[in-house]
């Protein structure tokens, strides 16, 4: 750290804009959403006075709401997997090309991020209804001989949630592949690796670090997205952030929708500490 | 001649000193978007800035979103001088406070309205009528050999699964869906344990919550049959699509869209002046021509009458209204957050 | 063989899939209907009929997200500058909280924020709810930690001697931090700030709930708003509009200073 | 049977030639570089080989099977990388032990062949530590053992020194040769550093332009270097122009193209036979000029300037005929002054004649 002690600047003072907007903007609302987990529900848009923690006994004692916690994260975990999958060969060939594309393509990777997630999702849609595109296409190349329910479920929101969320995941990946010298990768393959090997035991070891950080990223923000499981979920998927929608925007019980959120938020900092925690032990 | 140029003069005075105090008035009101928004503005909203000088700004959302955020302000600074809303957020946001009740005197219009439009107390009136019943494709009925709809159990049809949606708990629909159900099965209101056990049996495509993307589903034939309204159920009608709309033996449901003024505006007086003109005739079947809901002003009912095209798409009359079941908001509104979970726990999945 | 066979298959598919919907968009902004695809017939009819209010809120949308974009550069560059070289207690504690946004979902946020209005209106008369300042800050705050994650990245390989060798011909400490260390960063916090620009064109609970009139309703809660009622091709047709625009300004950055820099992901 | 053949192989990259129709035989146990500035062809040559790189034309053996279509990773060839690409989430010994384990080798024998690789080159006691841990030296030593210990059939430098300190590449020199020797495996080793070349090559490949433009021993090359390129590529060299005026059998006469007076005799036959009347190149090494000479042949010249090596004094000088050349003298002998007007001489023995056209 003291590598940049030549410049005599107390760097700590430039982090008091940042402190002084989050906590104006995050901070201090959040702090008091908290608050108002710890208090009782007294009729709609009412936040009672009794300091408790029903909210959290009733949601910690109930199979269906801890059900809806264990979907959001099997949500997140299918859809981080998928986008490692699907990412990783495109950032592979991104990072290593020299075809004079290259600025193209990544330009069409990020392409999706410019069009709102709500017309992205109204696009999802009709190709993916049952008379849709994508089912068109699918028996046309037979490869189904009926439709598939490819939207308003789970599968819905996988889809949509991937689509939005492949581009930060490839990205970032494309961004750590570049760092590893080919160099190590022609070795591996000198010394007599498959492509196959030479990925598992070499380009996919190194590019770990970076992984990590890809799948924090995709995976905190899938299960706290809300737009794309609200319209692609047929309204028939819970998530955690759907269901403190419900109680917020329609229930009107403040406290246990600010329990939930609370329990989303606090499982999501958890798990981050933790990723983070390993990938510094691992590096 | 003296006392009608004092007159005119006194007109003309007035006239202007409305325009020339209206120019910092803007009204802010809370609409439900799109093509309704539209109409609202095309028929009321540009009539009454003519009229007055006063500049209407619309904010466009679900009722649901309005009465969150009347909700969560609590009246400190109000987040819109007018909201529409329907009449079970309506009550709750009346109970909260967060709605004026209407002088009689601004609001020259009330007189007109039919009784079933007025707020008992004093709140803001129904602005229009509309009912839920159900819409399903005549076509494809036809095509399947599916009978055509009698009962609201009628959905439950075997070939039907997977091709009808029901609406989402956070559609009002949903409330009369539910209590469709339970009525057809002998409960109410009071008594829906077996209308969710039924309910839970259901098998619809989705649970939508936007019409235009349930109109979308309709067009590309992924859906055959829904619980809707009639105002969109009509518009695809009118459009040559194949749809029915029909009212269940156990009674289609009448509902009732209303206008208020939010407590703590700045303009109480200009807010109800904007109602008094969303409540006139002219306004009102500009209205139910672009979007078939039915006017609440009973000076109309002569003109509906030469229109019975039009007319036989809303409920146009008491007589027409009273044939419908209007579901006790009361009650809804006491079980709402009872029906959510149930709704979570048993229907949606 | 069947490796290389797969990757190119998944390499082909994901570009297809990720282009689908904007291609989908484009189409059917020409199209008869919104919700059709292919369409039956093609027009230019609905680039003329975008509704006022479209235009309106993508003026909105485009001052709260370059709004947004600068403040998260600036106030986001400060926090990444101090926590790749502050040495102080709670430097974890800060980089934790700078990241945090992320982790909560916006819907919370937003209605978090929204309720919080209220408090700070009791206690010190100030309204930010259905303000600009407030749509601001509220996506300020979302976006801000894209920013950090990108200067820091883009800080990870800098090199002290570059400002040493600018204290050593003479400059002072300020100076160098402007001509020498922020230039540096450049490409890091332009990235961030795209992409804290792309947060909050993108957003549609916390401007949902934080804005109010005409003057603060953003695109995409226009549009979100608007499909509940009607559903036409001039959706399509604002939303094509958008992907041109963009579409033209990246072509422009790349002809003009290479689009690479901007991913953060340029070649060393 | 040679271990490597090229035959007549070329690479083009966008329709530019690297590589091209480029045709060698390395012997089994030999030590061949490829020796040239950078642009040259060598690495594009040795990647072909190590098959990163698919030749657009001719073909590749090893060991008398075509491998031109061989993937990398099944030519058993072991290379040896300038950025040592050691692989730095691996120890030592697991580095070393890669190809062992992509070959399947496991157990016991991989400990032995490991120890025994790391013995080599004088690392058995680093083997748990991480690359990153190492110093370049280190690392480079960590490579040449895992390039070995596979007991590949062709062993392939690339550049191995480049980023090592003067000392150390000499050092590691020494050891890189007597690995090489002790293990007699076959190398093709890649450098643009021609001492390294010389001091480590049974035979070095000067290439230029994507072509060889001379392949033979360090002596060879270094006393009879086949054209102008070469001869001042591999060390110094004073060139004039000349002309043949006879042949003789001990070699040929020439004259000055600048002075037809001046003459010269050149004590070699060596490559084509030239014609009287036949403009060439005259070539001779700085070392083996003298001042003063007794006999041989002989030029004027004035001194320009003198520079001081420790071993020998560099002298600068600009002849009658008016170039610039350089001559060395032993730093013991009586030094000229600069400006003092000197008479230079070396031996026809000493001197070759190289082609103008280049």
């Amino acid at each position: 750290m003291g590598r940049f002690a030549a410049l005599r600047v107390r760097w700590g003072l430039l982090a008091l804009p940042v402190i002084a907007v989050l906590l104006l903007a995050f901070g201090m609302p959040i702090a008091s959403m908290t608050a108002n987990s710890l208090f009782n529900h007294a009729g709609p848009g009412r936040v009672g006075s009794n300091l408790t923690l029903v909210n959290y006994i009733n949601f910690a004692t109930d199979p269906y709401y801890l059900g809806i916690l264990v979907d959001t994260f099997a949500l997140g975990f299918v859809v981080v997997s998928i986008c490692t999958v699907l990412g990783y060969p495109v950032a592979y060939f991104l990072a290593r090309t020299h075809s004079r594309w290259r600025g193209v393509l990544m330009f069409l990777v990020i392409a999706p991020l410019l069009v709102s997630a709500v017309i992205r999702n109204l696009g999802w849609i009709p190709l993916l209804g049952t008379n849709g595109f994508v089912n068109w296409a699918l028996q046309a190349l037979g490869l189904t001989d009926r439709p598939i329910a490819l939207v308003n479920n789970f599968l819905g929101v996988v889809i949509g949630t991937t689509h939005a969320l492949l581009p930060f995941m490839i990205l970032m990946l494309t961004t750590v592949i570049q760092r590893i010298n080919p160099q190590i990768e022609e070795a591996a393959v000198n010394l007599g690796a498959t492509p196959w090997k030479n990925f598992t035991q070499v380009v996919l070891p190194l590019s770990m670090p970076g992984l990590i950080g890809g799948y924090l990223i995709v995976f905190t923000i899938t299960i706290s997205s809300y737009t794309t499981p609200a319209m692609l979920g047929g309204h028939r998927v819970t998530v955690m952030s759907t269901f403190v929608a419900q109680q917020i925007r329609f229930v009107l019980n403040y406290a246990f929708g600010a329990t939930c959120a609370v329990v989303l938020m606090a499982v999501a900092i958890a798990l981050t500490v933790m990723a983070t925690r390993q990938s510094e032990r691992g590096s | 001649m003296k006392r009608l140029l004092l007159a005119a003069a006194g007109l003309l005075s007035l006239t202007l000193a409305t325009t020339a105090g209206a120019q910092q008035v803007t009204l802010r009101v809370a609409c439900y978007g799109g093509l309704f928004t539209e109409s609202q503005q095309k028929f009321g909203g540009s009539l009454f800035s003519t009229r007055t000088g006063i500049k209407i700004e619309w904010i466009d959302g679900n009722p649901e979103d309005h009465l969150a955020k009347l909700i969560a302000s609590r009246g400190r600074a109000a987040p819109f001088d007018i909201v529409y809303l329907e009449e079970s957020n309506q009550a709750r946001a009346a109970e909260a406070g967060m709605l004026m009740k209407l002088d009689p005197k601004v609001v020259t219009n009330l007189a007109h309205l039919y009784p079933q439009a007025q707020n008992r107390e004093g709140y803001g009136p129904a602005m229009l009528f509309w009912s839920v019943g159900i819409s399903y494709n005549a076509k494809v009925f036809a095509e399947q050999g599916i009978p055509e709809p009698k009962s609201w159990l009628d959905l439950w049809h075997p070939k039907l699964e997977r091709r009808f949606a029901f609406p989402d708990i956070a559609q009002g629909t949903a409330t009369d869906l539910i209590i469709g159900t339970a009525r057809a099965l002998g409960g109410n209101e009071r008594n829906t344990d077996a209308a969710f056990d039924k309910l839970g049996q259901a098998k619809p495509l989705y649970f939508y919550t936007s019409s235009s993307d349930l109109r979308a589903k309709f067009r590309a034939g992924d859906v055959w049959a829904a619980v809707w309204n009639n105002g969109r159920s009509w518009g695809m009608i009118d459009e040559g699509f194949p749809l029915k709309f029909v009212y269940p033996t156990e009674g289609g449901h009448g509902k009732l869209s209303t206008i208020d003024v939010v407590t703590g505006t700045k303009h109480p007086k200009e807010a109800m002046m904007f109602i008094n003109q969303v409540l006139d005739p002219l306004t009102q079947l500009g209205q139910a021509n672009q979007i078939p809901y039915g006017p609440t002003n009973k000076l109309l009912a002569p003109v509906l009458a030469a229109y019975p095209d039009l007319a036989q798409k809303f409920p146009a009359s008491p007589e027409a209204l009273e044939k419908l079941y209007v579901p006790d908001v009361k009650a809804v509104n006491d079980n709402y957050s009872k029906w959510v979970d149930q709704w979570n726990r048993k229907v949606k999945k | 063989m069947m490796w290389t066979l797969l990757n190119r298959a998944i390499i082909v598919f994901v570009f297809v899939f990720l282009l689908l919907p904007l291609v989908f968009v484009v189409v059917t902004s020409f199209g008869d209907a919104a919700m059709t695809f292919p369409p039956r017939s093609f027009s230019l009819e609905w680039y003329g009929a975008i509704p006022q209010p479209f235009i309106t809120g993508l003026k909105v949308s485009l001052i709260v997200g370059g709004s947004t974009a600068f403040i998260a550069a600036v106030v986001g560059t400060g926090a990444a500058l101090a926590i790749t070289r502050g040495r102080f207690r709670g430097l974890k504690i800060l980089a934790m909280f700078c990241l945090l946004p992320l982790m909560v979902p916006s819907l919370v946020i937003a209605v978090a924020l929204f309720q919080f209005t209220g408090i700070l209106w009791d206690i010190a008369r100030i309204e930010i709810g259905g303000t600009l300042i407030g749509l601001i800050l509220g996506h300020t705050a979302i976006a801000i930690p894209y920013v950090v994650r990108a200067v820091i990245a883009g800080h990870a390989h800098f090199d002290p001697t570059l400002e040493e060798a600018a204290l050593n011909l003479g400059a002072s400490k300020w100076r160098t931090l402007l001509s020498i260390t922020l230039p540096v960063l450049i490409p890091g916090i332009v990235s961030g700030a795209v992409f804290a620009f792309l947060v909050s064109f993108d957003d549609v609970p916390i401007a949902l709930f934080m804005g109010g009139d005409e003057a603060t309703t953003t695109m995409p809660v226009k549009i979100f708003t608007s499909i509940e009622y009607s559903m036409k091709p001039d959706v399509m047709a604002v939303s094509a509009l958008v992907i041109y625009v963009s579409l033209a300004l990246m072509i422009l950055l790349e002809k003009t200073l290479g689009l690479e820099r901007f991913f953060g992901t340029g070649r060393a | 049977m040679s271990e490597v053949r090229l035959d007549g192989v070329s690479r083009l990259y966008d329709r530019v030639v690297a590589v091209d129709n480029v045709s060698l035989t390395v012997a089994e146990g030999e030590f061949l570089t490829l020796l040239g500035p950078s642009g040259c062809g060598k690495t594009t040559t040795l990647r072909m080989v190590a098959g990163f790189i698919t030749p657009s034309g001719g073909a590749i053996y090893i060991k008398g099977a075509d491998v031109t279509r061989v993937p990398a990773n099944r030519r058993d060839t072991g290379m040896v990388f300038q950025s040592y690409a050691l692989f730095p989430h691996l120890t030592v010994q697991d580095n070393v032990g890669f190809g062992l384990k992509m070959r399947g080798i496991r157990g016991s024998e991989a400990t032995a062949r490991i120890t025994e690789a790391l013995r080599l080159v004088k690392l058995e006691q680093l083997a748990e530590r991480y690359p990153r841990q190492l110093s370049g030296g280190q690392q480079q030593r960590v490579a040449l053992a895992r390039a070995v210990v596979i007991r590949p059939q062709v062993l392939l430098m690339d550049e191995p020194l480049g980023s090592l300190d003067l000392k150390l590449r000499q050092e590691l020199q020494v050891q890189i040769r007597n690995v090489q020797r002790e293990l007699g495996i076959t190398t093709i080793y890649v450098t643009h550093d021609q001492g390294e070349a010389l001091s480590l090559s049974d035979r070095v490949a000067v290439m230029r332009d994507g072509r060889i433009s001379q392949l033979d021993p360090p002596d060879k090359l270094y006393s009879r270097p086949a054209s102008a390129f070469v001869a001042n590529f591999v060390g110094r060299t004073n060139l004039l122009p000349v002309e043949i005026v006879g042949d003789g059998d001990a070699g040929y006469h020439v004259k000055s193209s600048a002075s037809p007076d001046l003459t010269f005799a050149v004590g070699t036959r060596e490559g084509d036979a030239r014609r009287p009347g036949e403009r060439c190149l005259l070539g001779f090494r700085p070392e083996s000029t003298t001042l003063a000479p007794a006999d041989g042949n002989r030029l004027t010249a004035r001194v320009d300037d003198i520079r001081y090596f420790g071993a020998v004094r560099s002298v600068a000088l600009t002849t009658a005929l008016g170039n610039v050349m350089e001559i060395d003298l032993p730093a013991g002998a009586a030094a000229p002054a600069r400006g003092d007007q000197v008479t230079i001489g070396w031996r026809p023995a000493d001197c070759f004649l190289v082609p103008v056209d280049d």
